[in-house]
């Protein structure tokens, strides 16, 4: 447990190192997040379209 | 000869479908006459026509030679009468012509007179302002540009727009006259054109 | 074809025919010039009124206000142009888009660009340059203007069209004008100091000629697909 | 034979199908490479002799750099593939750098000033790699202030194209000259990592944190190119299969 305690701390830069982590791992999540809702809202738009298009014709 | 020809044009303008695979074709002394309802995709048809609009599919020909990507050729040789004059207000006709002639070909003093005086303004009307003229008459230094460029063919977007009785006329003699050159046109227009039946040719675009 | 006018004959009309407009809009040309002016002498209000330590912040604000004021004029560059159909014409016309679009800068800058060039070293002066190092700035301002105002002929012919393209104007052509800046501040740094500044002034050249070559093409490229 | 596969790619039916196989490798191997590069970079390789255990922010903020970069100059070669042949595909996966390109660009500046508190004392210091990390932000923000600015689809693409061809050709500019502005100053910077030999514990990691990294750009990219082919299709008859089958993958009950 100790051993984990003196690793948690980084040598008192526990601060920034963790931070500078946490917020990549944020950004990568957000980044997934925005490509999936990106990509949905595209298929919406096509969806949209073919309606359209079906009720053209 | 065949001069301008289009195959299989499509364009769209944000989710309308503006040209559903419009194809024509133009031989010389021949005037291509576009009718349809507002909104058929006539002016983007004349603006894909002169390269100012990139169809999304389809081809344009220019003397037989492809010229979708390079539209040099088919630029070089076309005068494009859209809604927008391209003339300056401050400036007067004759330097308006000046300059949008001058760019393609030198243009002397004479060829100002005579070109500006063939559709009716002469003297004074000549230097003064555009902003100081009619709209039937900058329309008139309009057709006069494109006269001077003489260009081989002409794509007009309502041309008869505003113009008076004469200047229809003077409208009719000059696409005549460019017909009888050699050259060939597209032309807009809901109003019939003084060009004989087996010169005219008809494209009507749905909406 | 001995109708086509020669490259030069093309540009002679462009440039008569925008320096003729110009001239007949009255003095809006002198207002970029005049807010060259109001922005140099805020420094002196905010920073402090002691030549010798304005001295310090002299490049600075010539640099930055010389940037400003050229942006500033270049939003009209094409706009009016494209409102009422030239650009139109010019696209359609066959004739190579960028050189004519090119001479349209050229006259941007004579307007702009020049009198800049000519009111700095005076504006230099009032900063608290010493007066041998003033003739010395003209130099690094007129090659750095040249650069400022291609670079911001992209940035007009990329947001033509658009409803408030200023602010976007902006933002795309400051991050492309920092060498200029970097450069041009660095020179004028050294003459103000009375060291030879030839280093930054052959890299102020190099960038020079490199927009001079390569920008008209993407001005050129630009306004064909906005004026669509 | 290349060109035959270049021209296939093009199609967009063909990308949109070779992009979905791929995507599942590309995202998993990001993940497994990611996990084990931090798992190692975090536990396992050694502390710094000078600056101890903060060095480890390395192992983000290095990775992080390296693609703010390459997304941007993948950007602008897709834009420029897109321009030449009038290619929808590229300009799909064109656009679908930017968001990537900024947020990576953020997060290099966000851990560099982390980095920078305990080794300068300050969260912000004129370092010539932080200040052109800042610039490119900026040329990122523009060109997805530009793209958000027009509506019509094909104009943004062939703009906000140029405006990437513009940027490429500046970048290395702006940073020679950022570099030639710092070496007026002599700011201190720490950030010179390009230790003689970095002792393999350490440099393993950091390798695989830079696989992870590009790895995962491309199944966000593609994952987005793929939705922004969709958005630019009109007249695809495979467009019916397409959107059936995304309606599958993300689940719509609609």
């Amino acid at each position: 447990m100790e051993a984990f305690l003196t690793w948690l701390a980084m040598g008192k830069y526990a601060l920034y190192v963790w931070s500078s982590f946490g917020l990549t791992v944020a950004v990568v999540l957000l980044n997934i997040h925005w490509a999936r809702r990106s990509f949905r809202d595209a298929s919406e738009v096509a969806r949209r379209r073919l309606a359209m298009r079906r009720s053209d014709q | 000869m065949m001069l301008l020809e289009a195959r299989n044009l499509h364009l769209w303008r944000g989710e309308t479908h503006v040209l559903r695979g419009v194809s024509l074709a133009v031989q010389t002394g021949q005037c291509l006459q576009l009718t349809g309802p507002n909104g058929a995709g006539k002016s983007s048809l004349l603006r894909v026509l002169c390269g100012l609009l990139l169809p999304a599919e389809g081809q344009l020909f220019w003397r037989d030679l492809d010229c979708t990507r390079e539209l040099g050729p088919l630029q070089r040789e076309c005068a494009y009468l859209g809604h927008l004059s391209g003339h300056k207000a401050e400036l007067s006709a004759r330097e308006n012509l000046a300059y949008l002639c001058g760019l393609r070909r030198r243009c002397s003093s004479n060829d100002l007179d005579a070109a500006l005086e063939a559709v009716g303004l002469a003297g004074a009307a000549q230097h003064r302002p555009l902003r100081q003229l009619s709209a039937g008459q900058q329309r008139r230094v309009a057709l006069a540009r494109v006269q001077l460029q003489r260009s081989t063919i002409w794509l007009l977007d309502e041309p008869i727009a505003n113009l008076d009785i004469q200047g229809q006329e003077l409208f009719h003699r000059l696409l005549a006259s460019h017909l009888k050159d050699g050259g060939c046109a597209v032309v807009a227009t809901h109003q019939p054109l003084s060009v004989s039946e087996s010169a005219l040719v008809r494209l009507e675009l749905q909406a | 074809m001995s109708g086509t006018p020669s490259l030069f004959e093309m540009a002679r009309l462009q440039m008569v025919r925008d320096l003729r407009l110009a001239l007949r809009r009255g003095g809006e040309w002198l207002q970029p010039l005049v807010f060259f002016l109001v922005i140099t002498t805020l420094f002196p209000l905010t920073f402090d009124s002691q030549l010798s330590r304005l001295r310090d912040v002299a490049p600075a604000a010539l640099w930055v206000s010389a940037l400003l004021s050229s942006l500033l004029a270049l939003e009209l560059l094409f706009r009016d142009d494209a409102l009422d159909g030239t650009l139109e014409q010019l696209a359609v016309s066959g004739t190579p888009l960028s050189w004519v679009l090119l001479a349209k800068t050229a006259v941007h800058w004579l307007l702009t660009g020049l009198p800049l060039v000519l009111m700095a070293p005076v504006v230099a002066g009032a900063l608290g340059a010493p007066y041998e190092a003033i003739p010395g700035l003209l130099l690094p301002l007129a090659l750095g203007s040249i650069t400022l105002s291609l670079i911001g002929a992209i940035g007009a012919a990329l947001t033509l069209g658009l409803r408030r393209g200023g602010v976007l104007l902006g933002l795309l052509t400051l991050p492309l004008t920092v060498p200029v800046m970097i450069f041009g501040a660095g020179a004028s740094v050294r003459i103000i100091a009375g060291q030879s500044a030839a280093g930054p002034l052959y890299l102020l050249a190099a960038v020079a000629v490199l927009a001079l070559a390569l920008a008209p093409l993407a001005i050129a490229a630009a306004v064909r697909i906005n004026v669509e | 034979m290349t060109w035959l596969w270049f021209h296939k790619l093009a199609s967009p039916p063909h990308f949109y199908r070779i992009a979905g196989r791929w995507l599942p490798w590309l995202g998993w191997s990001a993940a497994v490479l990611g996990v084990t590069g931090l798992v190692w970079g975090l536990v396992l390789a050694p502390s710094d002799y000078q600056q101890g255990e903060g060095y480890r922010i390395l192992y983000v903020h290095a990775p992080s750099a390296w693609l703010s970069t390459f997304t941007y100059t993948t950007m602008a070669v897709s834009a420029a593939v897109g321009l030449v042949w009038r290619m929808n595909v590229a300009h799909s996966v064109s656009a679908s750098c930017a968001p990537l390109g900024a947020s990576f660009t953020f997060v290099a500046l966000a851990t560099g000033s982390l980095w920078g508190k305990p080794m300068w004392g300050t969260w912000w210091e004129w370092d010539p790699r932080l200040t052109s990390e800042l610039l490119l932000l900026f040329l990122y923000l523009g060109y997805m202030g530009l793209r958000s600015a027009i509506e019509d689809q094909t104009r943004a693409d062939r703009v906000c194209a140029l405006l990437a061809i513009v940027g490429v050709v500046n970048v290395p500019i702006i940073y020679y000259s950022v570099e030639w502005w710092n070496s007026l100053h002599q700011a201190p910077s720490v950030m010179k990592f390009g230790k003689p030999t970095m002792p393999a514990s350490m440099l393993v990691p950091l390798l695989m944190m830079f696989a992870a990294g590009t790895l995962f750009a491309a199944t966000m990219v593609l994952m987005r190119a793929r939705g922004e082919i969709l958005r630019r299709e009109r007249v695809g008859t495979w467009l019916e299969a397409a959107v059936g089958e995304s309606v599958a993958l993300t689940g719509e009950k609609r």
